[in-house]
C-alpha cells in the first residue's frame, strides 16, 4: 500500500439491504477498498447526472472485502432528498464514489484493550476498526448505543467480534435504557481498557472524551461536521482543534480529520471561534480588525 | 485538428481557459490527488490575507437547490505561510498561479501585492474586492466604486508590472458596468466575475439561518443564468477588457457559454466540490464541443454572442 | 388540534398563506383543472395592464439548473377582457383574487386601480413594478425609488380605501430596503418579493441568447436563497409591513422558509409549471410542518428566524 | 367521455424499449388513456424528486391501450437530460405525467380520403389518429420522413393501417432520398386526399401547409414550440394564429394547439412578434408604446 490517494469512480451497486432502521449498500470499488484502512469515509454523489443535489454525501465504510476486486458497504438512514435516492438504488445502478478519505483511527502498536464506543450509525466505522484490532491481538469491547433497538447497529457481529459487547437505547427497547455514557465507565472498569474509540454525535463524543480523560487514557474520536467537498478544499468542515504547539487552529475534518484525539478537539467551541484560534479576530493586533462581515463571499 | 485552446489574459499566456475558482481548490495540493494540475489553464488559489485568519463558525454551508450557501470568512494561515508552502508546492507540479488576495484597505492590497511579486513564479493576481474595507465600516470594496478603484490601484501599483491584474467583481453592486470601468480605468488588466450572489437559508428545524454567517453566498449551477449575464454586460461595455468568467460551470458547454458571453476564461468553483476531477473533464469536454463546431482558435468565440446572427464565428 | 392558517394582509385575511405568483397561473382557470381554487389563500393573477398586449417573440424560456429563464413580455389581453370574462371567472370558483397589475406611468397605474376598485371582489392589488416606465426610457420603475413610489400612490389614489396595495419588488437594485421604505412611505399597505432575477442563457448550438428577449428573468428553486435573503432583510427593516414571499417555493418547508424570514403569505411561481397542483400539496405540507413544531398560529412564526436563539416561536 | 380534464398521477412504467433511434415508454395510465383524443400529449417531469431540470418534457401520445385499466405509449429519441434520463427508466419505476394535454387533431364528419404527414418523431401522433380515422371508414395515406432509415417511425404499422405509405430519407437510407414535401403532392394526387394533417417540423408544417393549400384542402397540422407548463399558464409556448376575426393573435400552441389549421399559422412569422398581431408594440397607438424592454419580468 503505497499510494494513499483517493480515487474517484463509477461504481457498480452489487446490493441493497435494509438492515432494522438503515440501509446498506454495497459497491464494488477495488481502488478505495485496497487503500482503505478503518475510520475513513467516501463520499457519494446523489441524483443522478442532473441532480439539483450538487454535494456529496459522506458515509464511513462499514465494510470491505475482497470480492469481485474489492467491495465496499456503507450504511445509512434516510434523513434527506440524498439518502432518499440513495434509498432507491439498485443493484447494476453506478454510483459516483470519492474515497477512501479522511484520516483513519491510529493503531495501537501492542496488543492492548480498546473499547469502542458508537452512537447510531457512528457504530459503523467501528467494525472494520474491531477486526483490525482483532487481528493484531487487541481485545475489543463494544458499546453500542441508540434512539431505539432498530437503530443499533449489527448487534450480532458485535457480539461476535468483541470480548464483550454493552448497548444502550434511549427507549430502553433493547439492551440497558439509557445512554452509551451511562454504560462506559464501567466497561472501561470491567475491561481494563487501555484505549476508547469513538463514532457519533458531538456531545457523545464530548462525554466520551471527558470519560476518557477522567480514566486517563487516549482516546480517539471520529467527529461529524457538515462537508461540502470531503478533499480538504472548500474549508467548511472545520472545528477547533488544539495542535501539538498548544495552539487552537479551525481544521478541516475531512482531511485533518475526521479522527481526532479527544482530547484536542475543543468541543464546548465547536460551532464558535474560539477568541484565541489563531487568527481569531483580534488574535494578533492589526488595530481595528473586524470579524469578517457577513456579506463575505469566501 | 484539435483546436488551438491558448488563451491570452492581458501580457499573459495560458494553454487553455479551464482553471479553478478562488476558494474552491486551496492552492492545487489537494486536487493534485485527482488530476494534474499543470494540465489547466491556471490554478487560481484562495484569497490570501496578510495575516491567518480563522473565518466563520461552522457551520460554514447549506445546500440549496443546483447550489449551496457558504459563509467561509476568508480563512487562511496568511502570505508567509502560502509563499513558504502553498506557492513553491504549486510551481513544482508545473502548475501555474493566479494567486487572489485580500486585503482589508489599500496598504493590505499593495503589502499583498509586493510580497507576490518578489516570489517567482505568480502569472496573474486577482484582487477579490468583496472583503470587508476596514476603513467604511466593513462594507465591501465592490459597495463603492472609488473604494474598489483604489484597492486595485494599490494592487497595481505594488505588483511587479509585468504580471496582470484582474479585479474580480460581485454581482450584487448597484452598477456592475460602472464598478467596472473604474476597477479598468484604476489599471486592472482584467475582470473576473462573478463573486457569490448573496443569499439565505434558513433551517426550519432549529428555525434559525443555516450558516453560523446568517447571509452568505450563493454560488454553483443556481447562478450561472445571473453570471452570465453579467460577462455578457460587461463584455458589451469594455470588448477590449479580458474576463475570467465563472459562476456554476459544470460541463464543457457550460464553458464553452461563458466565452461566447465575452469570457476569454473560464474557472470551476463549487462544481469541484462536486466532481474533484471537473477541471480536466470540463477541458475535454469543452474541446470537444469546439472540435463539433470547427473552431480553430477559442479565442475566435470570445464574445461570439453578441456577434449578429450567422456571423457568431466572425468568419 | 390543526393549527391556525390565518393571514393578515393590511386589512384583508386569508384563509391560509399560500397563494400562486403572478405570471404563474393565469387567473386560475387552467389550475382549477387540478384544484379547487377556493382552498388556496388566493389567486394571484397575471399582471394586467390596460391594452393587449403581445410580449416577446419566441423562444421565451430557456431551462436554467434548478430553474428557468423566461422573457414573456407581459403578454396579456388587457384590463376589458380580464374584468370580463377572468375576474369573474374566478370569483364564480369562489377563489380569492388578488390582481397585479402593470402599467407604463402613473396614469395607467392610477387608471388600473381605479377600474378594479370598480369591480366588486378584488381583495388586493399587488403593483409589479418591474414593468418599463415610459417616462424613463423604459427603465424599470424599480431601478427608481422615486419612480417607484409614484406608481404606488398613483394606484393607492386609485384604489379603493378597503383594498391593501402591495408593491412587489425585484431584487436587481442598488438599496432594496430603501426601495421597500420609499414604496411603504408612497402608501403601500405591504410588499411581494421578490420578482425575478436577471439572467442570461446563451444555446451553444446557435451561439445565440437562448430566449427572443436575449436577457430575461432568473425563477424557479435557484433563486429562494436569494430571495430569502430579500425577505430577511427586508422584514429586519420594516418589520410591521407585511410581506408575500416568493421565489422557488417547491415545498411547504419551503414555504415556512420564508414564513420564518418574515413573509406572512408565500406565493408558488415556477414550481406550479412542474407541478399543476403544487399549491395545495405545498398547503398540505406547510400544515403538517406547522403541525410537527407544534405551532398554533401561522402568525406566531412570521419573522420567527430574526428572534434570539431558544426564542423562535416567540413565547 | 365527459371529463375532457387532464389528470396528473404518478404511472408506474410497464416497459421501456428501444426502437431504431427511438426509446419507446408505456406507462399505466387510465385516467389519461381514457380521456385521450388523437393528437394530444403527455408533459412528463423528469430527473426525480431533487432534480435540477424543473420543467416537464412533452410528448405526443403514440398508442393507447385497454390494458391494465389503460395505458399509454410515448417515443423520443434521446436529445438532452430529461430524455436521456427516460432512457433509463425501467419497468415498474414511476413517472410522473400530466396528460391528455391540448386540442386534438378534429375529425372530418365524412368518410373522406385522409393523407397524414409526419416528420422523424412528429410521426407519433398520426398513429393513433390513423386508427381513429380508419375507424370512422376513411382512407388513410401516410408519408412518413426523417434524416435517416432508423428514425423513420413504425414502418410496418404504417403499411399495415394505411392504403399507401411512402417514405422518404435525406440519405435516401430507405424510402426515397428527399423530403416529405416532395412526394405529397404526388400521394395527394394520386389518392384524392381531401384532408391534410401534419406533425414535424415548423419548415416542414409551413410547406405541407403551403402545399395543401395549393391543392386546395384543408390541412390541420400539430406545432412543437418550448413550452415550459404545458397547461397554459406560463406563456411561454406561443405562435402566431389568425383568427376567425382575421386578427393574429399570440396563441399557446399547449392548449389553443398544438393542432391549429395549417393556413392559420404564420409560419414565415414564427420567432418574431408580427407588427399587425393583437397587442404588438405600437399595435393601437397610445402614444411611445415601446416594446417591453429585455428586462421584463413577465
Ligand atoms: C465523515 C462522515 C461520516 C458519515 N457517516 C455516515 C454513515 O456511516 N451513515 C450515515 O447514515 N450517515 C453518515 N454521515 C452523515 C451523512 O453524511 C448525512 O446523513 C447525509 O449527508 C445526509 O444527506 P441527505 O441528503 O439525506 O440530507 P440533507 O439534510 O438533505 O443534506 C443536505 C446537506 O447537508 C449535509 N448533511 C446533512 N446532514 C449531515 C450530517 N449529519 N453530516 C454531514 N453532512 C450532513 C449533506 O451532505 C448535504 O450537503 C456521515 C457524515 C460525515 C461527515
Ligand atoms: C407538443 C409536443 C410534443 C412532442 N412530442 C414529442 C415526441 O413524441 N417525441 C419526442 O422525442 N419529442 C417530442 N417533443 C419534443 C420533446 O418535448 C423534447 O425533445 C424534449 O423536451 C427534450 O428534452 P431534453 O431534456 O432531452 O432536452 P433539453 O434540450 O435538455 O431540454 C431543455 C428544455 O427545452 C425544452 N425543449 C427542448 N427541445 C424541445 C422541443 N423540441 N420542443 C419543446 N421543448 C423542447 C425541454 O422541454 C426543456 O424544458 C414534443 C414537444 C412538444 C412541444
Ligand atoms: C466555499 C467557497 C469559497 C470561496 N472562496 C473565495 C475566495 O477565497 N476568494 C474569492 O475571490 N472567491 C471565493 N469564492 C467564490 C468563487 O471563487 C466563485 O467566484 C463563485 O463561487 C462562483 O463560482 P462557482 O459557482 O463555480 O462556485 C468562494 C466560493 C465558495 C463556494
Ligand atoms: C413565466 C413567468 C411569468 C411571470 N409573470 C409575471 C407577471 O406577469 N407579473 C409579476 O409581477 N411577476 C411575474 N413573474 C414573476 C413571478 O411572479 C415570481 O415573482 C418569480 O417567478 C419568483 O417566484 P418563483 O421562483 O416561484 O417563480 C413571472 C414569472 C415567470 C416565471
Ligand atoms: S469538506 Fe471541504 S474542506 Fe472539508
Ligand atoms: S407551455 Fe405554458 S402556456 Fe403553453
Amino acid at each position: 500500500m503505497s499510494d494513499f490517494r483517493p480515487v474517484q469512480m463509477r461504481s457498480p451497486v452489487l446490493t441493497v439491504r435494509r438492515v432494522d432502521a438503515y440501509h446498506a449498500i454495497t459497491v464494488v470499488a477495488p481502488g478505495v477498498a485496497e487503500r482503505f484502512r478503518s475510520g475513513q469515509f467516501i463520499a457519494v454523489a446523489v441524483g443522478g447526472d442532473q441532480s439539483g443535489m450538487l454535494l456529496r454525501r459522506a458515509f464511513a465504510i462499514h465494510d470491505v472485502k475482497p470480492d469481485y476486486g474489492g467491495t465496499v458497504e456503507f450504511l445509512f438512514a434516510v434523513r434527506g432528498g440524498g439518502t432518499a435516492w440513495l434509498a432507491e438504488r439498485r443493484s447494476r445502478d453506478l454510483l459516483d464514489i470519492v474515497g477512501p478519505l479522511g484520516r483513519p483511527f491510529p493503531l495501537p502498536r501492542d496488543p492492548v484493550n480498546c473499547v469502542l464506543v458508537g452512537g447510531g450509525y457512528g457504530s459503523a466505522p467501528l467494525f472494520p476498526l474491531a477486526h483490525t484490532l482483532r487481528g493484531r491481538g487487541c481485545r475489543v469491547d463494544f458499546v453500542l448505543g441508540a434512539a431505539s433497538a432498530d437503530r443499533v447497529f449489527s448487534a450480532i457481529t458485535a457480539r461476535r467480534v468483541a470480548e464483550t459487547a454493552t448497548f444502550t437505547t434511549d427507549d430502553g427497547s433493547f439492551g440497558v435504557r439509557g445512554r452509551v455514557t451511562d454504560a462506559l465507565p464501567q466497561v472501561i472498569e470491567d475491561a481494563r481498557s487501555d484505549v476508547v474509540y469513538a463514532c457519533g454525535p458531538m456531545p457523545m463524543l464530548r462525554e466520551v472524551s471527558a470519560m476518557a480523560m477522567r480514566h486517563d487514557i487516549p482516546v480517539q474520536v471520529s467527529v461529524e461536521e457538515t462537508m461540502a467537498c470531503g478533499t480538504g478544499v472548500c474549508m467548511t468542515c472545520v472545528v477547533p482543534v488544539v495542535g501539538e504547539d498548544g495552539i487552537t487552529r479551525m481544521v478541516r475534518s475531512c482531511v485533518d480529520g475526521p479522527v481526532f484525539r479527544g482530547e484536542r478537539v475543543r468541543f464546548d467551541d465547536v460551532g464558535t471561534i474560539p477568541f484565541d484560534a489563531l487568527g481569531a479576530p483580534g488574535w494578533k493586533a492589526r488595530g481595528g480588525d473586524d470579524p469578517v462581515s457577513a456579506r463575505e463571499a469566501g | 485538428m484539435s483546436p488551438d485552446l491558448r488563451v491570452r489574459l492581458g501580457d499573459v499566456e495560458l494553454a487553455n481557459p479551464i482553471m479553478t475558482a478562488a476558494g474552491c481548490a486551496g492552492a492545487g495540493r489537494e486536487l493534485a490527488q485527482f488530476f494534474d494540475v499543470a494540465r489547466i489553464g491556471a490554478v487560481v488559489t484562495k484569497s490570501v490575507m496578510l495575516e491567518p485568519r480563522a473565518g466563520w463558525p461552522a457551520p460554514r454551508m447549506a445546500e440549496t437547490p443546483s447550489g449551496m450557501l457558504s459563509a467561509i470568512g476568508l480563512q487562511g494561515p496568511g502570505i508567509d505561510v502560502f509563499l513558504q508552502r502553498d506557492l513553491p508546492w504549486l510551481l513544482s507540479r508545473g502548475g501555474r498561479a493566479v494567486v487572489s488576495v485580500a486585503g482589508g484597505g489599500s496598504a493590505e492590497y499593495a503589502e499583498l501585492a509586493g510580497r507576490l511579486s518578489e516570489a517567482p513564479g505568480v502569472s496573474v493576481i486577482e484582487v477579490n474586492l468583496s472583503s470587508p474595507n476596514l476603513a467604511d465600516r466593513g462594507r465591501h470594496f465592490t459597495d463603492d466604486p472609488a473604494a474598489a478603484a483604489e484597492a486595485v490601484r494599490a494592487v497595481r501599483s505594488g505588483a511587479r508590472s509585468d504580471i496582470p491584474v484582474f479585479a474580480k467583481l460581485s454581482p450584487d453592486v448597484p452598477d456592475l458596468v460602472g464598478l467596472a470601468g473604474a476597477c479598468v480605468e484604476a489599471g486592472a488588466d482584467g475582470l473576473s466575475m462573478i463573486n457569490t450572489v448573496r443569499g439565505m437559508s434558513i433551517d426550519t428545524a432549529t428555525m434559525r439561518p443555516a450558516v453560523a454567517g446568517g447571509m452568505g453566498g450563493v454560488s454553483g449551477p443556481a447562478i450561472r443564468p445571473i453570471a452570465v449575464a453579467c460577462v455578457y454586460e460587461v463584455h458589451a461595455a469594455l470588448p477590449d477588457v479580458p474576463i475570467i468568467g465563472m459562476g456554476g460551470v459544470r460541463t464543457g458547454s457550460d464553458a464553452l457559454e461563458f466565452v461566447l458571453a465575452g469570457a476569454s476564461a473560464v474557472a470551476v468553483g463549487t462544481v469541484i466540490f462536486h466532481d474533484p476531477s471537473a477541471c480536466v473533464r470540463i477541458l475535454r469536454e469543452f474541446e470537444e464541443a469546439l472540435g463539433e463546431h470547427g473552431v480553430a482558435r477559442v479565442s475566435d468565440l470570445v464574445g461570439a454572442a453578441h456577434r449578429p446572427m450567422g456571423a457568431a464565428l466572425g468568419r
